[in-house]
């Protein structure tokens, strides 16, 4: 009676079209690795969007889902390599936490490759740049975000 | 009218009419509007959610809002202009949509959302042949064959149904029922007999009235502490009473576009009267579950002229941990005595 | 018919900070065509758009033909949102709605108004329509008693300097403790109301504050010889409609949107102590 | 004696020599098949306490913030529960007493539903491995399991791990194999398509009405304030988009890793017949492979997702 919204259309993809990527960056490590990768002049996709984080054990997967359902076509949360977190275990408690929210965003089926998770220290700019290329990649494969998006604002016919 | 001339019936009706009725979804009983070659599930005890959700839907948008180059501006919710038929109504949730009406109806203030609604759908409704031992319509002033809020009164006596037009609405639905004859002298009489034993059947005997003089002498009473001990404060015996009509506005924004909602909210909820200082006038179990059991079977007798309960019985069959608002009622109504002697040990 | 959900836009013209703390402003709005025709005591909803509504007392008086003031103090999500709004922003209002404060029933009585805090707006209403011009005379004695923590948590300051000046207002400001700069009263509103002792006699005391400020002045005031029915209050309750409808400011049988705000302590005196 | 007079027993002799001011247990209810809560002070009171198959809510959830000694007659899963709970602080554990036996699973009144149609119950009598149902014309014995929770069809541990000098066994239970595999339905939709699986989810919560049934008889969700009723931001909205439903029940799903003792509760409580546990049990089952998560299973032990191991898998981090 309420008109649920119908979530299973075909992703939209035109020539025109570029993939939203949020990226969630620690700040001691992956958003120097992106600040390195540009004072190092190396190229990375203008896809992404970034956030700024303490750690990435900052992310509460709720961020994830968010950003998913209110425009992002894909999700990158980068942090520091085991070992090197500032806060020491930030990064290895967000390990966890990942790894269930991606098992569990897949199993309801957002499509492999939405999310995804890359250490990065502050010194592999090159690796940023490389992360970006390949989330892009995926995201650009995958086409436009189509689940769990929210609909809020757009026309509808009231019940 | 012949059971088999129920499909036709509605083919009719829906050349005019939006025709919403119980349909069978994932074991549950839901009204849903009938698409081209759908039909209804009329044989059945009572819906899941009660009917009201059509005119008070869980949510709605009431309008949106959008601020374009800096200038905000606000479009109503449209209302969709084809009349609409509710089909298959059991006569306690028929009540319901006449105790919604003394509250989003009053002379003040019309709830348009609602009343638009209203007045533009004819309610069929279905009497209750077979009543469930939930049931207790008749200890709430219904019957199982009350005719309140329905415009035309569908009866299954086994091979069809007897179509009374109880209202100018109703009577204007008459026309689409194919095949309509009237009905034989064993036909009425079976109607009778069905009558009369569905009216046995439901519980006529909750002291609702005493209960509800009982309410004003227990207020204060530790009464409500042993009853709320219970409650979860899960909602569900709200969500699906048929009069519960607490809601909430809510504001819903992507970008610079937004709606305000208005969605159903429960008076058993901690934050439903959690003010912005911090302060709670209701702030525990026991004021929540006495707000309710007040505002059902006290307040709106008061403000209202009826106690807000039907006697559908959704909220016995559904509460998780069984707490039973009949048991409740005759709680409270033998409290009197109780409640002027040295109060019992604390639970 | 209108919805009554549906507010009407207004824009924000002037705001005035008016504490120490900054968390308390007054705004001034125009309404973009329609118009509100209010009494004191009586409140509306305002509207954030994509925060959402709250209930806030109408600090202007009716009398003040090309005014209409909301003074807000930062509490909640909306508050803080109408705190961060500026000079020409869009907001909603709808209403009036509520009771208002009784003025018919005041003529010819002695009117005492006695305010704690930032809870002082819709008395401040009453208190300007009252000794407007084309009703003061309509009024007998007008007493005010308003207090506040500090000097600089009084609000309003401009009128109760231009009350200070009139001949035809007994006012009485207080600070709970002054600075330096204060040479005014000092002492809790309960014990003040004490000392200045208004007379009963055919006066209606109107009590807008912090709960505890009107649990210590109601039995002041009952010493003084106000009965309960001579006692007003104004209740806050949290409300979405504001119009009887969405079940949450009852207390009792009564909504405070519909047979309230304001009530007598008579009338409390009958209904739960929900509130 | 019967485990039930065995339990009675016990609540009777805590209640009389005062180690509790309470004991939370099941009673009689009003409808066939569905024991309700019973709050006993006196011991008097353990007469009606009764232990069978409708014990169906997970009375964990009144521990929190309970002042006083309490007894809980638990089942294995409520227990495991009560443990997470102690382990949070959400009530003092040396308050607690908790009493229990072996358990042969709850009954799931929507399977009954089911079998029936819309015929009513008007009796159900549980007698060994069968139940007797008694309609207005009809009179049916069938197996017990066939009405089993899913939950208790795949239980791991029916027999309550207790802290003997804490807590009473009325009845020491010998090893029980799952009737089901674990995680069946899961594993069967694993399987599946991520079109399929999302159609699939999209469909069960479409008639999601927002009630919270599911979050409120959970007694891991015990959050003062649930992220879903924050306002500043307001991160599920109300509008009834389909969007914020499931972003509900994920993120809620979510917050019950390596916390959920799968007792199936959200399931029985859901008003709509979602299946809750379809996410719930999905997350069970994830934690207990990834992190051999296994909670409430032994005293005070910090939850998987608040602790990890240098060797937790990570080929999924680029």
């Amino acid at each position: 009676m309420t008109g649920a919204a119908d979530h299973t259309g075909e992703p939209v993809a035109t020539a025109a079209w570029e993939p939203k990527i949020v990226a969630f960056l620690c700040n001691w490590c992956s958003y120097a690795g992106a600040d390195l990768a540009g004072t190092s002049r190396i190229q990375y996709l203008p896809n992404i969007r970034v956030i700024r984080v303490p750690c990435s054990g900052r992310v509460d997967p709720l961020f994830i889902v968010k950003a998913l359902q209110i425009g992002a076509d894909g999700v990158l949360v980068a942090g520091c390599h085991p070992g090197d977190c500032h806060y020491i275990s930030g990064n290895l408690l967000a390990r966890r936490r990942f790894a269930l929210l991606k098992r569990l965003l897949e199993y309801v089926g957002v499509e492999e490759g939405r999310v995804n998770f890359a250490w990065v220290s502050a010194s592999e700019g090159g690796k940023f740049s490389d992360v970006v290329g390949e989330v892009v990649a995926r995201v650009k494969a995958l086409g436009p975000a189509r689940r769990l998006i929210a609909r809020t604002s757009k026309p509808e016919e009231s019940s | 009218m012949d059971k088999g001339s129920i499909s036709d019936f509605i083919r009719n009706l829906q050349k005019q009419y939006t025709v919403v009725a119980p349909v069978r979804r994932r074991d549950l009983i839901l009204f849903d509007e009938l698409g081209s070659s759908d039909t209804p599930t009329l044989e059945f005890a009572n819906s899941k959610l009660p009917p009201k959700g059509f005119f008070f839907p869980r949510s709605e948008t009431l309008f949106r809002f959008s601020a374009k180059s800096g200038k905000m501006e606000l479009t109503p919710a449209q209302t969709k202009s084809k009349p609409a038929v509710l089909m298959g109504v059991r006569p306690c949730d028929a009540r319901s949509l006449v105790l919604l009406d003394k509250v989003f109806m009053t002379e003040k203030y019309t709830d348009t959302p609602y009343s638009r609604k209203r007045a533009n759908t004819t309610v069929v409704g279905m009497a209750c042949t077979d009543p469930r031992t939930t049931c207790f319509c008749g200890s709430v002033g219904g019957d199982p064959f009350d005719a309140s809020g329905i415009d035309l009164l569908m009866t299954d006596v086994g091979h069809g149904y007897f179509m009374e037009a109880l209202t100018q609405k109703g009577e204007k639905l008459l026309p689409h029922a194919p095949k309509t004859r009237s009905p034989t002298r064993e036909e009425l009489q079976k109607q009778g007999w069905i009558k009369s034993k569905a009216r046995a059947a439901v519980e006529r005997e909750l002291p609702v009235e005493q209960a509800e003089t009982n309410l004003e002498n227990i207020y204060e009473d530790d009464f409500w502490d042993r009853v709320a001990a219970k409650c979860l404060g899960c909602g569900v015996c709200t969500y699906l009473c048929p009069t519960c009509h607490c809601f909430d506005i809510t504001d819903d924004i992507l970008d610079s576009n937004g709606v305000r909602v208005r969605s159903w909210d429960s008076c058993v909820y901690p934050l439903f009267t959690l003010q912005a200082s911090g302060h709670n006038p209701r702030k525990s179990g026991k004021e929540r579950m006495r707000q309710r059991v007040m505002h059902k079977f006290n307040y709106t007798v008061k403000n209202n002229d009826a106690a807000f309960c039907v006697g559908c019985g959704r909220c016995v069959q559904d509460c998780p941990v069984n707490l039973d608002i009949r048991e409740v009622i005759k709680a409270v109504a033998s409290q009197r005595r109780a409640a002027l002697q040295p109060k019992e040990a604390p639970t | 018919m209108k919805n009554p959900y549906i507010p009407d836009l207004a824009t924000i013209g002037r705001i005035i900070t008016e504490n120490e703390a900054e968390d308390i402003k007054t705004f001034e709005l125009s309404l973009n065509g329609s118009e509100l025709a209010y009494t004191p005591g009586q409140f509306a909803m305002l509207s954030v758009f994509g925060v959402g509504e709250c209930p806030i007392g109408i600090a202007s008086s009716p009398t003040q033909l090309d005014t209409l003031q909301f003074t807000v103090k930062k509490a909640g999500v909306v508050t803080a949102a109408l705190h961060e709004c500026e000079e020409g922003a869009t907001i909603g209002v709808r209403g009036p709605y509520g009771n208002g404060w009784p003025i018919r029933d005041l003529e010819n009585r002695n009117v005492v108004m006695i305010g704690g805090g930032f809870a002082f707006t819709t008395l401040r209403s009453l208190a300007q329509y009252v000794l407007h011009s084309s009703n003061r005379d309509r009024y007998r004695d007008i007493t005010i008693i308003y207090g506040a923590r500090s000097p600089g948590e009084l609000i309003y300051k401009r009128d109760l300097e231009a009350w200070s000046q009139r001949g035809d207002v007994a006012l009485t400001v207080t600070v709970d403790k002054g600075d330096s700069g204060w040479n005014g009263r000092e002492g809790y509103v309960p014990t003040i109301t004490r000392e200045v002792a208004p007379s009963a006699e055919d006066a209606t005391a109107l009590v807008c504050g912090p709960p505890i400020m009107i649990k210590f002045t109601i039995p002041v005031l009952r010493e003084l010889g106000f009965s309960p029915q001579d006692i007003l209050l104004s209740l806050e309750m949290r409300m979405k409609c504001g119009i009887g409808k969405c079940g949450r400011c009852n207390v009792g049988h009564m909504y405070v949107c519909l047979d309230g705000p304001v009530f007598s302590v008579a009338q409390l005196e009958e209904l739960p102590k929900e509130y | 004696m019967i485990i039930q007079d065995k339990i009675r027993e016990a609540v009777r002799s805590l209640l009389r020599e005062k180690r509790v001011d309470l004991v939370i247990a099941h009673e009689m209810g009003t409808l066939p098949l569905r024991a309700t809560p019973c709050f006993a002070t006196e011991p008097g009171d353990a007469e009606r306490i009764v232990w069978d198959p409708s014990c169906s809510v997970n009375l964990a959830a009144f521990l929190q913030n309970r002042k006083g000694k309490v007894g809980l007659v638990a089942k294995s899963c409520e227990a495991r529960a009560a443990l997470v709970m102690a382990a949070e602080h959400q009530f003092p554990r040396e308050n607690l007493v908790i009493l229990s036996a072996p358990c042969q699973g709850v009954v799931d009144v929507k399977k009954v539903q089911r079998r029936f149609g819309g015929r009513e119950i008007l009796a159900a009598k549980i007698e060994g491995d069968k139940i007797i149902f008694k309609g207005k014309d009809f009179q049916e014995s069938l197996p017990l399991t066939q009405f089993l929770c899913d939950s208790c069809l795949e239980c791991r541990h029916p027999n309550p791990v207790l802290n003997p000098s804490r807590d009473v066994l009325v009845e020491e239970g010998s090893p029980v194999a799952p009737t089901q595999a674990d995680a069946a339905k899961i594993i069967e939709l694993e399987k599946k398509t991520p079109d399929e699986r999302w159609s699939y989810f999209v469909d069960q919560f479409k008639d999601c009405i927002g009630c919270n049934a599911c979050r409120e008889v959970c007694p891991i969700c015990y959050c003062n304030e649930c992220f879903a009723d924050q306002t500043a931001p307001r991160w599920v909205g109300k509008s009834g988009d389909a969007s914020d439903v499931l972003v509900f029940h994920l993120v809620r799903t979510l917050h019950m890793a390596g916390r959920c003792v799968d007792c199936g509760a959200c399931s029985r409580a859901c008003p709509m017949n979602i299946d809750v546990r379809m996410l719930t049990k999905k997350m069970e089952k994830d934690a207990r492979e990834l992190f051999a998560a296994d909670p409430g299973m032994k005293e005070g032990e910090a939850e998987a997702l608040a602790t990890f191991s240098e060797k937790d898998p990570q080929e999924f981090i680029m």
